[in-house]
């Protein structure tokens, strides 16, 4: 019942439409600044929301939050690369850099899970907004360092081309604190830190940009992410069914530890535990990619786009969130 | 034609994730100045819708002296040999106002 | 009187702002992504709009207007051929590509009339927007028959060259699936499904998005619009004075018969009958240009270019839409 | 207390974030697009606006803001040229074209100057949106002719390279025409006009999209502004440190020039009076640094663009706009 | 200089109507890949601003080894040939890593 | 190969505050179209990120019989010497269907 009222949100439908869209092979395609500009506002919106709710949070469950949402992400990488290279499909380096996106965060996802909620009037606790930005970055960190043991052992493997130990490493600060100043965490800090310290009354003026359009702007940007998704699922094939596999496993697995941290580590309500288990489920494609593009060059971006945008990303809109609402109930007890 | 002088012009092609790469390589190069262009491509990376932040492809121009090309292209090896991305091609032109392109950028 | 408050609707205000400035040579330019932005937008929020309001619509009524649609989306480019061959100023491969889009439909003068309705307090029927959407691509079909019937004629009048009617064919269901799967037609009807299928409450969250702003972003669109108009207008000399005439009669043409259509066929009132009337006196310059160029590509397109965006465009919007209204409401007869 | 309350205003804090981003070499960008969006957007807005309220206004009161837009407009500029030429260390066609930019304004930092005086609840007169809109233009003028002047003194000097003199001059009637009919001009200028004939009604409509949201729009700009503003500030080195001061001290100075007309000469309160005070002191980045581009070739746009940008339009949003405020407090004496 | 090796480079400029048609013939031809950028400009085929849907256009650019260049030229003939408006153009250019150019993207 | 016909592509990199000017002389020149890119960059004129009206580049490309060459160089001679930053190179390509190049644009 939920799962089909899930799909009767515009923005899932937006989603939908764009698929279809590249299904169809409809030349519908978005002007290339448009995703860009769409990404920028909600990211901002979603900040300075956060900012000026978390203003008036409790500090000790802030921190609990923050606490758990490094955990997550430090603990999700390790699980997927463990998993990935359990099934032998790709090469380690691949799998380092898939296994950082399953670390990070889809703020698309989060939002697409905001709008189920309200549109079945469950109430959320807001502290996952902080983990949304806490959670960007630490598993681009988990990344660069699986990565690096994987050069490792195959350079101990072929010790003759030595060379290629020193590859990623040289960058290696350069690549951390590229990480942490990746453009969307910027933006989603910073707006966060904007939304709780400036002046109530300005703030209220933004009102209008910040929340009565969100809802249209998300619709625009998941019609555009679900043109994208369409246009990788036919690579799914060329990644193999094993590892698309994956990517339908992986965010399951996700979903149920992020639930269990959710309410029994957090002791959030439902709204609150299915949030966190979208966070743990979802898969980057905003700050990770372009992380392992420049740490982990050797590894194929076919891969990691194809399973987080072409596959988790529409699994999780479409299946995933009411699947990790059914969870958070069933735990939480209070139908 | 006696004021067309022959120069070479370096153009990279590849993600534009490398953007500051490239650009510190080039500035330090002894380049003159730079053009750069986004766009969209496939390749041996997958395809670059050019719609997303993370699948925008950068296009770089450079028209450097030919005995600072070298020294370009032993930077543009490097980020090969360290697994990037890059499509590079040098093609001869002529330039209208050669001495303009003697002089590095101010850093 | 109406005609004059009509020049103070803001939206033609911004048209004339666009047109202007490119007669006095101003610099004033767009970022070539705005205009696609905008009509992104609008095409989602007419759709959206749209489903709402004929998820409660009569079947009947909705079926007739399909209909209607239809029988004009067919007619009119075969009396615009006839016409342009009658005139003998163009080969019949371009008559055959112009004709196509005086059948098919503008949505920036489709809203233009809309906002002049507004302004004027009239009521009107929403099926016109069903129509809007159903008439983007019959008269691409249309257009292409005419295009191969050209190409026959030619054919048979030089049989040497046989070569030249295998030209367009080859890829014949290729075009018709282009026409049909064309993006804003997909932009349209889809939204108009989410508007139509999605949870009424989580429609109302997009209100302010959908309706709030709309105004303001058409006016964006027909500033652009205004700068393109001018910029083609300068064309018009070389398209010659005799089809630039045709520019202004065929709307006329097309406006009366829409008018009829809208009254005695549809039995719309004031409102719906003059949106019928402005549905066919428009020239579309979205679907029709794109499909031309890839189906008739022997055509010139400064010349469907010019008559659609440089003249009929601008003739509608400040002269057409007040004429379509007072001939409207002699025949609906109620002042 | 005002200037600290002044960061708290949204629109300070993101052009802070975007300097911020900047200076932790952070990879956030906007699109190429989205900032000239943003300007179309605020700029359409703020002339409908002032359109609307000035076909209410006095017209005397008009006239003499006119009057004194244009004498600060031609006054502001030849203070600069002066103070440059007595420091020794441009050029003096570098100078004429720095100087032109004081003469002219911004509307970026006039916008942030009116959030503040809303944070703070106090009214403000609407003739300084007029000294807006006529402000941008004539400072070229002078500009052109100091530009001109200088070329002369040039050539005499150096009687040799005579062919110099000629330079600008071919052109001199294409680049005032081009002055006047600058894009950004011509926008706000018909804007206006709109506003002030449009149907009332219809503008009623367009109240969300042209208020509602504008603040929000503002923040978008001054954080890209606050990126620019980073990105040209590490060229201060360059531009020295006595060019540096200037860019300091010239708006101190305009400003002071700016409050003393805005309530001895015009009368206004110290709301008005804080405008005119900032609208002399800020320094154009949109109509002026093109027109010099192309009329005054020789000069370094590293030098103008440094100060406008990186320099004055930093210090007016953070520092400028609350000593403004406090010396029309002061002037016009009501605490 | 020994690692730059001879390649031909096409560039074609359109409408970007012909953006599925181009990149289809690219891979049936087997390049390594392309790439592509928006442009406006004008020709015999009017005005192109670059601003609507219905009048931007494309710069296709694709480096492949001579012997399968002569194939895609044969594909854009047949393009003009039907009356489309392309502009091509073929220059010599020496790339980095040549041997990339010879793998076919993956279909 | 005998379809493919040399020609010369010219190219000019410059801030877009001229594309009047320049589209104006290559109109005049006679050339039968031209190509218009946005780029950003940097130069002796400074750096142009692109993002504001104020530094956008325009990259042209114009291909055009060689014997109308050397007029559309003296006319960007003529802004360089005038002041104006122009960096601007001449290449040798093949063109496919040489014929169209002759025609001037119509004005
Ligand atoms: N054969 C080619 N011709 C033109 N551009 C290419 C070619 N191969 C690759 N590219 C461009 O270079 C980028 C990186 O290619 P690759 O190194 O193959 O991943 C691609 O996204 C294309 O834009
Ligand atoms: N001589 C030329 N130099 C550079 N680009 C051209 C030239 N002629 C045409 N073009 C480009 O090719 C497109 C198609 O031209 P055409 O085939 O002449 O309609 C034009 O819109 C221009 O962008
Ligand atoms: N050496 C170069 N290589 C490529 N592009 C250049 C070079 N020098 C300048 N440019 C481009 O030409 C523009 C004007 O350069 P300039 O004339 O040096 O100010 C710059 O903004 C760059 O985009
Ligand atoms: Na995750
Ligand atoms: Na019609
Ligand atoms: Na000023």
């Amino acid at each position: 019942m939920s799962a089909f009222s899930n799909l009767l949100i515009p923005a899932v439908l937006f989603f939908a439409l764009g698929f279809i869209a590249r299904l169809i092979k409809s030349d519908l395609r978005f002007p290339p600044d448009l995703a860009k500009i769409l990404s920028i506002y909600l990211l901002v919106s979603i900040g300075l929301h956060g900012g000026v709710e978390l203003a008036n949070a409790d500090l000790g469950a802030a921190l609990a939050a923050v606490i758990w949402a490094l955990v997550l992400g430090f603990l999700l990488p390790i699980i997927a690369f463990g998993l990935l290279l359990a099934m032998r499909r790709v090469e380690p380096l691949d799998a380092a850099a898939i296994a950082a996106h399953y670390g990070s965060v889809s703020a698309g996802t989060f939002l697409t899970a905001i709008a189920f909620l309200s549109s079945q009037g469950i109430d959320y606790e807001r502290y996952p907004l902080i983990m949304l930005a806490v959670m960007e970055s630490p598993a681009i960190v988990v990344g660069l360092l699986l990565a690096s043991w994987s050069r490792g052992r195959a350079a101990k493997a072929s010790a003759s081309r030595s060379e290629d130990t020193g590859r990623g490493q040289g960058h290696l600060g350069d690549i951390l604190r590229e990480a942490f100043t990746n453009g969307s965490v910027v933006l989603l800090i910073g707006s966060m830190l904007i939304g709780a310290i400036a002046n109530p009354t300005a703030m209220e003026s933004l009102h209008p940009f910040t929340t009565d359009i969100f809802m249209g702007m998300l619709c625009l940007f998941l019609l555009e992410m679900g043109l994208e998704a369409g246009r990788r699922f036919g690579d799914f094939r060329r990644v193999g069914l094993a590892l698309g596999a994956f990517g339908l496993v992986m965010p399951l697995i996700g979903g149920v530890i992020g639930v269990l941290v959710g309410h029994l580590m957090l002791g959030f309500g439902v709204g609150g535990t299915t949030l966190v288990g979208v966070l743990s489920a979802s898969a980057s494609y905003i700050a990770v990619p372009p992380a392992m593009r420049l740490a982990v060059p050797e590894a194929n971006p076919s891969f990691y786009l194809t399973l987080s945008l072409g596959v988790t990303f529409p699994f999780n809109v479409v299946v995933g969130i009411p699947i990790y609402y059914q969870m958070a109930l069933l735990l939480v007890g209070k139908a | 034609m006696h004021r067309l002088v022959p120069e070479k012009l370096v153009t990279v092609i590849t993600t534009d994730v490398l953007e500051h790469r490239l650009v510190a390589a080039v500035r330090r190069r002894g380049a003159s100045g730079y053009t750069l262009l986004r766009a969209g491509g496939a390749g041996s990376d997958g395809l670059q819708s050019g719609n997303l932040e993370i699948d925008t492809n950068l296009l770089l121009k450079v028209i450097l002296p030919p005995e600072r090309m070298s020294g370009l292209l032993d930077d543009l090896d490097a980020l090969i040999g360290q697994g990037y991305h890059l499509t590079v091609f040098v093609s001869d032109v002529s330039v209208l106002g050669h001495e303009k392109f003697e002089r590095p950028m101010q850093t």
